[in-house]
């Protein structure tokens, strides 16, 4: 199957972060968007359990199991770093003070609603943790996943079948075949991975692509 | 003179009655008042609601007693753990109510209860599942769904180091709920790495006023969860 | 004319304050208070301006523009005391968390009403500080005046004439005639000053007295 | 790399234009930013509105912009003053719009403002003067006034100390108003006493953290609006 590798879909997803942005990044994928910002970028991450100025994981035995990110994982700081309170934080979130988040989805439909947080299975605990603040609160939102579930179901669909994360607010995607803006008129490819052309883009996404 | 040292945590937290609601304070292990939530084990309380952001890891904490059907429901944002199954065995068998609220407007709700708004219009969940039952109103042009505040009558976490007063200061990203918490809740209890004379805390660095803590029990070598968990502990 | 002086008054109010207590004082004759507090009580003083543990004026030369009360007067910190903002401080008052406040008043109702911002006179410029929050967020509220204005006028009144402050807020009064609490039945007085009987007392107050 | 120093006052204020709206920090003089109001006046910026605490003092300052007919609404919650005649004259003439709010509504609403919470309820000036034509609503009882949030196109604060990335801390009770207007602002102007290299504040006591910072400028003695009106001083 042609397409990028996930180290290649955040390598392209880092290339759209500007210099000096305060950027959220989800757990998981995401997260490894920080090692691919081109050089000479200043960005300053945000973490929702309380910091701003996050840096990489620590060294062995550096660990410090109250210096965590959102994804409960050690951390740094860096210098410059600052930190605060949830409610600081979420105020920061919720304020607009955050240029862009990056986040992992389950489903995303044509007019940018995100669904990540729950599959409505009756069997699994839900768990929607800051999800839902950081996409109506962030400036920008963008989604990195991979285009089809490992089932292979088209994860950009007409209408999202699974519960909401927010209503219209995803901005971009990158995906493994290509990178997709949410527009008035439905998704438009911006650009296709190595490999990938449109027809099978189409194949593998539910609904209508601008291209 | 004001001295809110209790000399242990069995002390602390002896009068917690059953049905009580209580914050307890953490993400994941970090913040989290683990000696305070074993004294509480000990002391019995039961029917308890718990309002934490998560739910526990591994069988010490708050899993623990989760464990021991202490809980009859948890107000929380996060309840799933890499390491926690007894939340969702008793949550799956309908012995343990779940109330799930975004990160941040748990967050606020708590701050909001300590500031004395009883409620507050926030965009998070607006047109998703959970803000379904709730008031959703428009302001210019968007839409916000209106949460109400929660307060707790006690409030269990975890500080650095404290003063007398209650006084607090933090460590790193383990400041996370604790300041919040300790707002909202009509008896703050402490456990603290370290007690301090009046006057060493820099009034420019205080991040909880003593005002809002009634009682600080020293914990000089506090566990972590995570350690625990790896020594495969199960409390008590 | 028998009564108290206003140290005298300052020294009566100073009697009630328990151990232990978080204390806001208004600004002049509440301000007083603090000089009286009987020995062997430790009080902490908050200050609306973002600061608790409040000590006193500070000698001369040692005065500092960055500390200050909410009356504007350089004050000093004590040990143990913490800065803070000021919706971080204003959240400590309507959250319930100061236990007493003293403030001046113009007017007093019987069921509690207190008027002390504004007489109502359009040529004065209106000001109300943070005199409203005080009163519904403080756990309780007293009051300390003259029982007269200068011009003779009842304070202690069947009905508030100048705008309210806050409904059904003040809980004792301290004149310097006597100390009246607000009850359900009205004011009850709970204690006359030298020389003063209740006759004198009716004289002077514009509504019912409860013995 | 992120530099958010300006060089002058003059040149952090220019592009405030007519008719902005404009948050001015400080209690009375403490943590009033005197120079920036001063580059502001310099400026010629007019028909603001500016929310404060106070309405200045003196002839200098905030007073010394209102003074000049620059300001056409403030929102405040003390505008008296022992030394401020500027404001009285105005408003008396009808001159200046007043909007009377609460010390703590005020800062609330600035707060709420940066947070992203767009009304709130608050038991205080229920059932007061203050309160007509607000919306008011019981919750368990009580009354409350829904109040919404304030933003401005730019707000002026004082700082002690910063870094190249904005972060900020004050000296004592200058601090008042100054997080909550950072948060609150779409540009946020900085003055301060003293600019250090990335890392010289600890990041437990940063008060203000950059990203709620666009601009800094030193200005290593700021003058006291006290000494400028003992000194009978005008500006401009």
């Amino acid at each position: 199957m042609p397409g990028w590798q996930p180290e290649q879909m955040a390598r392209r997803a880092a290339m759209d972060i500007p210099d000096g942005a305060c950027v959220n990044l989800g757990i998981g994928l995401p997260e490894m968007i920080a090692n691919y910002v081109p050089e000479g970028r200043e960005v300053l991450y945000h973490s929702e359990n309380g910091l701003l100025g996050m840096g990489p994981a620590p060294g062995p035995r550096e660990e410090d199991p109250d210096l965590i990110n959102a994804g409960k994982k050690p951390v740094t700081a860096l210098p410059g770093a600052a930190f605060f309170h949830h409610a600081d934080s979420f105020a920061m979130i919720r304020g607009g003070h955050i240029d862009l988040c990056v986040l992992g989805a389950l489903q995303v439909a044509a007019n940018g609603d995100l669904a990540n947080w729950s599959t409505g299975d009756a069997e699994r605990i839900p768990g929607v943790g800051g999800a839902m603040d950081l996409v109506s609160g962030a400036r920008a939102v963008n989604v990195i996943t991979r285009h089809c579930t490992k089932g292979g179901q088209p994860k950009l669909v007409e209408q999202c079948t699974y519960p909401l994360t927010g209503r219209a607010v995803v901005k971009r995607i990158y995906t493994d075949l290509a990178v997709i803006d949410v527009t008035v008129s439905g998704f438009r490819v911006v650009e296709l991975a190595p490999g990938v052309d449109l027809d099978l883009l189409r194949q593998h996404t539910e609904t209508y692509l601008v291209a | 003179m004001i001295d809110k040292q209790i000399a242990t945590a069995q002390e602390a937290v002896a009068d917690i009655p059953d049905n009580a609601t209580v914050m307890v304070a953490g993400f994941g292990e970090s913040g989290s008042p683990i000696e305070l939530l074993h004294a509480l084990i000990d002391q019995g309380a039961k029917n308890l609601t718990i309002i934490s952001n998560n739910a526990g890891s591994g069988q010490v904490g708050l899993a623990a007693l989760i464990a021991q059907h202490r809980v009859a429901k948890i107000i929380c944002s996060f309840p799933r753990s890499a390491n926690g199954t007894e939340f969702t065995a008793l949550y799956q068998n309908g012995e343990i109510g779940l109330e799930l609220v975004p990160q941040g407007t748990l967050a606020e709700r708590i701050r909001a209860g300590g500031a004395g708004i009883p409620a507050f219009y926030t965009p998070t969940a607006a047109g998703t599942l959970l803000a379904q039952g709730k008031e959703t109103r428009q302001f210019e042009g968007r839409y916000y769904v209106m949460e109400t505040a929660l307060r707790a009558d006690f409030a269990l976490i975890k500080s650095a180091c404290a003063d007398r007063y209650g006084n607090l200061v933090y460590h790193r990203t383990a400041r996370n709920f604790s300041p919040i918490m300790a707002m909202a809740a009509t008896t703050t209890i402490v456990q603290t790495s370290e007690l301090v004379e009046a006057g060493a805390i820099d009034p420019e660095v205080v991040v909880t006023p003593g005002i809002y803590v009634n009682r600080t029990v020293v914990i000089s070598q506090p566990v972590h969860e995570s350690a625990l968990i790896r020594q495969g502990s199960c409390y008590p």
